[in-house]
């Protein structure tokens, strides 16, 4: 399979009042076309960092270093008008939390037309006719466009991000915690219509889904990267993850699923300021020895693309 | 915190030392002033800046630099006590509204809005105007409406205090109205309220200069700045120079609590940003 | 949807009915002031075109409503009746009855001639605002130009009133012809006639050239509202106004800036009109119903250095309570009795039982001497006055006290004789000099001046004067009235408020009118 | 919406009445009589008792509180504001006449604060920290710590006398705005570029704007079509609510340059305690006030769909 989207040593730091955030440390992931790749972990693990380092939105305070290869482009090389002509177009990113995402005093038809005016050259009029086009795609009467962002409901703003995100048909989507906060019922039709979109691309597109749901990655994923504190300790197809986890972390993870009784893992993750050297996870590790305290341990292969970051997986 | 806080706000610090200064300047006035502010020398009046005067003579040949000496003593007094007044006044109903709600809370807020809706300087113009310029004419001019300001933002933030848990579970074990209030709910608004008092000091001196620049403010020949503006008016074209120096003295005065009162903001709490814009 | 279109249409039609209303409400005269300001550039060498700056609106200033209208008798500088629209007139007999002859020639500015049935209306339109119509009987046209009023008592100042009694046309009021009316529109008889007027803004007059008297060069008059002085002063040197103090009956221009304006070319000519700003003492209270004490106060105060350092020498000090020269003026009185002269104030406070303290301060039994001088919100000078006299009194031990109050109640203090010293002016022509009016200062009836120095046999003088129609008998009595006030010195005469006017080089012939309250451009020229 | 704007009118007419009846007991309970300052601005002298009883009974002043009151509701019922008790005239020709001046002067002043503001608090939000930022925030703090007035007399010692290049007083021409203007609009432009630039930073940190971030539009769009108009909501209601301050400074500006506005005639005529005018001048001003208060709340719907929609549904 062809890989979409490369990121090598992917590191990101904040400044801040009471030190250094660092929110990702020395990241590796490939994502391949055709596939949705899940990252799965607890709030505040970096992940929504990782999905706006991608495409570049990070706030002024940031700082990236490493490389995010898009075909033959380092995204991270690029200046920002290049950018511009990426973004939306090529990557789309679904964002969580649609309520406070989407401009309360635009009409949802203008923000999905505006995207298209600007990519694709089409004049208002046009840009309106795709508009309403793209939500009758995603499941919504082409008259919604004329509504604003507060006359819709929860799952209706989810799927007008999600028509937002469609409307020049870009390759590669990044989705960000797309079913926090919604019915069940919403949230399976919001998976499905996910699932349809990168299903029906022909192999062509490919997702990034930022999730800490597990079921919902469960459900949707080809392959799953499991965060930790900033840093990628378990990678594999998603059915070996889940079969077997390696990592304790992940194995907590998933066993405080409810499905699985509810098991939650002791203890606090570490803030992202002080990091531990070492293990990240050593301080909540059941099976943590001296050494996870003194060195990061490196990824170890465990057949097949299940790979782990653990001494003792 | 402090290492960090000293070079990102040189201006609070230059506000600071601006403050000090007037506070120093105003409770030293008879040592720092040369002559006594009210002697008059008709003889030698107008004299330009420069010689033993050091910003000149007014139109009674009185010594400007003494008179902004004394008048920073007055002007400075007088706008704390219109900020405390309003201040206490504010506060207590604000308090009161905010906390006990129901019918009374409609009530001041009701008053409140009215009161808002009333140009301030306009209602001390016509309170003045008609009781005549006097101290306790132009402080009750001021405080009639100055409270209401401080009344509104105390109650939004008694408000929103007392939906928070540790209030909710301090009144579960017990504790009494007057205690949450006193022991609780005061402390927790003070930073809000350092703010908007430093704020609104800067405002107040500005407006009882504009009033006694109108002839409603203080009874001469009382040395306060916006007097000496409008005893200094007349000269304007010929000896420009006895309403410059007032007038920058004025100004300093409020950048010194306009500075603070920002810095300030951004220091203690970031909520105060949101709170307080003006 | 019918929400959305409520909503931006509300707004829109709200938006533009409020700025409608707002333009159309100040459209009426946000027009044309323009025009008034290039015509008025004299660029047809023929027309004289004066522009004067005024502190107050045309309509609302005595100097302007008397270019349109004139009296039937005017006062002449010291106070004595004088012919204008009246030829002449005759009292026979009791003192109660007045022949009015009517001058002819003289037409209203709608061209309407003017006549004994019109002067009729004029007086009977004036009853209803002069204390003269509570005295008057009845009024009778004699012939087509002569009037005849009856009045019930006799009323000595009646001819004084009339001369501020506008003539106006049975036109110009409204409703058309009824005495009971209010003045609508500007028809008189006067030298100008009004064009245009905007409240607040300007007035342009044309000169009358119908008019029965010397007619003025100045074809034009340009009244231009300017309310702060030192923008009159800017304007003058920057030639947008001609002229600039004649409009106020007080002095607008103030004397601070008379060197400079003479420095820039600026002509400056200032007149007496016997207005004295004087400090009046609550004769009824301590310290000051002691004559010494007044006496001593009046001593104290070197007027000649106040004249020349506040006023730049522009006025002169006042040693009577009034100006000498009006026709009851205290012509015979000592009038350098009050020159300053510290040693006489001192010893004067001493006999009166004031002695120095080691602290430099008058006392008596142990009580310091400190009084305090009430100011009227707006009294002209009064904080040059008041500081200068504190400074003064310092030099003899006096703690001199300042108030302010609005002047409102400062009045009402009078009214109360609630105050130890009171600044203010005296009386002016065209009105009889404080003394011999009933309701004046010095007689005990005073509502407004109870406090003021009162005696019987003062009472009994004025009263005698009042009464007596006989010109010289009354003269008498009032001498007599001043030397009794200026034994007792009841006040502190400061100075003379002169009346300063301020032209161009370009002006000549400007002439002082007789009263404050007229304006004479029969001489002016523009060159 | 119609609702509120129904319960925004009941109150705003009380609070008209109420501020209408308030200053006219504080003057009636004032000491001095309107007749003596009238008759003495008139003529400069002292009037006799008898004068001022003539004065009096022509005007109607000797009507008792009560009865005027009544009077005056029975008046304002009909549209009629009185008539002044200094020149006679109907206190709404008064208004009428001199409010055109005092309007434009104030929203001159106002469009330009705005012009200079919203451009510069923006710029300075879009770079926090920077050097613009800086001396923008302090230049800001340092003009609102300059008093109106003063800043007029500095102008006009400076660019009439000095430089003679502007007229320093009255009306008129275009020259005759630009004094009165600048000193009015420099002390609201910072405080307008303040608020703009606060509200801009918060704006600018939600998440919608990084949505079309991420939609790849280029920064003045984002800016402009996203950001400002979202924070234009909070300014213009502060505008709205600074109106009686704007107002204010008018009146105090007009006293400075001599300008023919209904601010010096309110002074003139609380002086004269003018009853009818200043009842009336202060009902109308409360009434213009109310319906700025309107017109920014209709202005807030336009620009905030959300409290549009809600409203109009309840």
């Amino acid at each position: 399979m062809e890989s979409v989207l490369k990121i090598k040593d992917l590191s990101v730091n904040f400044n801040s009042k009471d030190g250094i955030v660092k929110a990702a440390n020395n990241l590796n992931l490939t994502i391949y076309s055709g596939e949705i790749l899940g990252l799965i972990g607890e709030t505040g693990s970096g992940k929504t960092v990782l999905g706006q380092a991608i495409i570049k939105i990070l706030p002024q305070t940031a700082r990236v270093t490493g490389e995010i290869w898009y075909g033959n482009r380092n995204i991270l090389a690029l200046g920002e008008e290049e950018m511009n002509k990426i973004r939306g177009k090529e990557i789309a990113l679904i964002f969580q939390n649609p309520s406070s995402s989407l401009n309360p005093s635009l009409k949802i038809g203008e923000q999905i037309a505006e995207t298209v005016q600007k990519h694709q050259g089409l004049n208002k009029k046009e840009a309106w006719e795709k508009a309403e086009a793209i939500l009758s795609q995603v499941g919504m009467p082409p008259r919604f466009a004329h509504y604003y962002p507060h006359q819709y409901s929860g799952g209706m703003r989810q799927r007008a991000m999600v028509a937002i995100c469609l409307a020049c048909q870009p390759l590669f989507y990044i989705a960000d915690e797309p079913t926090r906060g919604l019915d069940v019922t919403v949230q399976n039709q919001i998976a499905g219509l996910l699932n349809s979109i990168i299903k029906n691309g022909k192999g062509q597109r490919s997702m990034l889904l930022i999730t800490h749901d597990i079921s919902v990655a469960a459900a949707l994923t080809d392959s799953m990267a499991i965060m930790y504190a900033g840093e990628i300790v378990e990678y594999g197809p998603t059915r070996e993850v889940f079969k077997n986890p390696l990592h304790p972390y992940s194995k907590g993870l998933l066993n405080s699923h409810p499905a699985k009784g509810l098991k939650p893992i002791k203890g606090f993750s570490p803030s992202l300021i002080n990091l531990p050297e070492g293990c990240k996870f050593f301080s909540r590790c059941s099976r943590a020895e001296k050494d996870c305290q003194k060195e990061v341990p490196m990824f170890g292969r465990k057949g097949g693309k299940h790979i782990v970051r653990c001494f003792y997986a | 915190m402090s290492k960090k806080i000293f070079p990102k706000n040189r201006l609070l610090i230059f506000g600071l030392f601006l403050l000090t200064l007037l506070i120093m300047v105003s409770l030293l006035a008879s040592y720092v002033a040369p002559f006594d502010p009210n002697y008059v020398e008709v003889e030698n009046r107008l004299n330009r800046p420069g010689g033993k005067n050091i910003l000149g003579t007014d139109g009674y040949g009185r010594d400007i630099f003494s008179r902004i000496v004394f008048g920073a003593r007055f002007s400075l007094s007088l706008a704390v006590l219109v900020v405390l007044i309003n201040l206490c006044i504010g506060v207590f109903i604000g308090t009161a509204s905010g906390f006990f709600g129901g019918a009374v809370d409609e009530l001041t807020m009701r008053l409140v809005d009215i009161l808002l809706a009333f140009p301030n300087i306009i209602f001390a113009l016509l309170v003045i105007g008609i009781l005549g310029p006097s101290i306790p004419n132009l402080v009750f001019a001021l405080v009639a409406l100055g409270w209401t300001n401080y009344a509104r933002i105390t109650r939004g933030l008694v408000l929103s205090l007392k939906e928070q848990d540790f209030i909710i579970s301090i009144k579960a074990i017990g504790g009494g109205d007057f205690y949450i209030i006193t022991r609780h709910v005061i402390p927790s608004i003070i930073p809000f309220l350092v703010v908007l008092a430093t704020l609104n000091m800067g405002h107040m001196i500005m407006s009882i200069a504009a009033l006694s620049f109108l002839g409603l403010g203080v009874q001469i020949p009382t040395p306060e700045w916006g007097s000496m503006l409008s005893e200094g008016k007349q000269f304007i074209f010929t000896h420009p120079h006895v309403i410059i120096s007032p007038g920058l003295a004025i100004i300093i005065a409020v950048f010194a609590f306009n500075l603070l009162g920002d810095g300030l903001r951004d220091v203690l709490d970031p909520r105060t940003k949101e709170i307080i814009k003006t | 949807m019918t929400f959305k279109f409520f909503h931006k249409g509300a707004a829109l039609v709200l938006l533009c009915l409020m700025l409608f209303v707002m333009i159309s409400g100040c459209g009426s005269n946000a027009s044309d002031p323009k025009k008034v300001g290039e015509k008025a550039y004299p660029s047809d060498q023929k027309e004289q075109v004066l522009r004067l700056g005024a502190a107050r609106d045309f309509k609302s200033a005595a100097q302007g409503r008397n270019m349109v209208f004139e009296y039937l008798v005017s006062v002449d500088h010291e106070g004595n009746p004088v012919p204008m629209l009246a030829e002449l007139w005759e009292i026979p007999g009791d003192s109660k009855t007045y022949v009015f002859k009517i001058r002819e020639g003289v037409t209203f500015h709608n061209g309407t001639e003017f006549d004994a049935s019109l002067a009729k209306f004029a007086l009977e339109y004036n009853a209803n605002n002069s204390v003269w119509g509570k005295y008057l009987d009845k009024i009778e046209t004699v012939d087509g130009n002569t009037v005849k009023v009856y009045l019930k008592d006799y009323y000595p100042l009646f001819l004084q009133d009339l001369a501020k009694n506008l003539v106006v046309s049975p036109d110009a009021v409204d409703p058309k012809g009824d005495p009971s009316g209010k003045l609508a529109e500007y028809i008189g008889t006067g030298p100008f006639k009004l064009v245009s007027y905007h409240k607040d803004r300007d007035a342009e007059l044309v000169r009358n050239d119908n008019y029965w008297g010397k007619k003025s060069e100045i074809n034009r008059v340009i009244w231009k509202t300017i309310p702060d002085p030192h923008a009159q002063i800017v304007a003058l040197k920057a030639g947008d106004v001609d002229m600039i103090g004649i409009t106020e009956h007080h002095s607008s221009v103030p004397y601070v800036e008379v060197p400079a304006m003479e420095d820039a070319g600026i002509n400056v000519d200032k007149t007496s009109y016997g207005r004295y700003q004087v400090l009046e003492f609550n004769t009824l209270r301590e310290p000051f119903n002691d004559r010494k004490v007044r006496m001593a106060f009046n001593y104290a105060i070197d007027k000649e250095k106040m004249v020349r350092e506040l006023f730049h020498g522009l006025t002169e000090p006042a040693y009577t309570i009034t100006a000498p020269w009006f026709k009851y003026g205290p012509s015979k009185v000592n009038s350098k009795y009050f020159h300053y002269d510290l040693n006489k104030a001192k010893s004067l406070l001493t006999e009166a039982g004031w002695s120095m303290n080691s602290s430099g301060k008058l006392e008596k039994e142990g009580k310091p001497l400190e009084v305090e001088l009430l100011i009227p919100a707006g009294e002209a000078n009064a904080d040059a006055v008041a500081i200068f006299v504190q400074s003064e009194l310092k030099k003899i031990g006096v703690e001199l006290k300042l108030l302010t109050l609005e002047s409102g109640a400062a009045w009402d203090r009078s009214k109360q004789g609630e105050y130890e010293m009171f600044v203010h002016h005296s009386f002016c022509l065209p009105w009889v000099p404080g003394g011999i009016d009933i309701g004046g200062k010095y007689h005990s009836g005073s509502t407004s001046w109870p406090a003021a120095y009162h005696s019987p046999e003062l009472d009994r003088l004025i009263e005698e004067a009042w009464l007596t129609p006989d010109e010289s008998k009354r003269k008498e009595l009032i001498n007599k009235v001043w030397d009794i006030l200026h034994y007792e010195a009841p006040c502190i005469p400061l100075y003379d408020i002169v009346k300063v006017s301020a032209y161009r080089e370009s002006i000549t012939g400007f002439k002082p009118a007789p009263t404050m309250f007229d304006m004479d451009f029969s001489e002016i020229k523009i060159n | 919406m119609g609702k509120i704007i129904i319960q925004r009118l009941v109150i705003s007419i009380l609070v008209m009445l109420a501020a209408s009846f308030l200053s006219y007991f504080f003057l009636y309970m004032a000491p001095g009589d309107p007749a003596v300052s009238i008759i003495k601005s008139q003529t400069g002298r002292e009037p006799t008792q008898a004068e001022i009883e003539i004065f009096r009974e022509n005007r109607n002043l000797n009507i008792p509180l009560l009865d005027n009151i009544t009077i005056w509701f029975g008046m304002l019922s009909k549209g009629d504001l009185g008539i002044s008790v200094r020149t006679g005239e109907p206190v709404l020709h008064e208004f009428k006449d001199r409010f055109g001046a005092t309007f434009l002067l104030a929203v001159i002043s106002l469009v330009l604060a705005v012009l200079i503001a919203f451009p510069l608090g923006v710029l300075a939000a879009t770079r926090p920290g920077s050097v613009v930022d800086h001396v923008t925030r302090v230049i800001g703090l340092g003009i609102l710590s300059i008093p109106e007035f003063w800043l007029g007399l500095m102008l006009m010692v400076l660019f009439s006398l000095t430089l003679k290049w502007l007229p320093s007083f009255g009306y008129g021409t275009i020259y005759h705005f630009i004094l009165p203007t600048v000193t009015l609009s420099t002390g609201m432009s910072a405080l307008l570029m303040r608020l703009m630039r606060a509200s801009m930073l918060e704006v600018l940190n939600l998440d919608y704007i990084k949505m079309a971030r991420s939609k790849g539009l280029n920064r003045p769009l984002i800016i402009w079509k996203h950001a400002f108009r979202n924070a234009l909501i909070p300014v213009i209601t502060i505008i709205g609510t600074q109106f009686g301050h704007l107002l204010a400074g008018t009146i105090i500006i007009e006293t400075v340059f001599s300008w023919p506005g209904i601010g010096k005639y309110l002074v003139d005529s609380i002086y004269a305690r003018d009853y009818p005018v200043i009842q009336g001048f202060v009902f109308i001003i409360a009434a213009m006030f109310v319906v700025i208060n309107l017109l920014v709340d209709l202005s807030y719907a336009y620009l905030d769909p959300r409290i549009r929609f809600e409203q109009g549904r309840n």
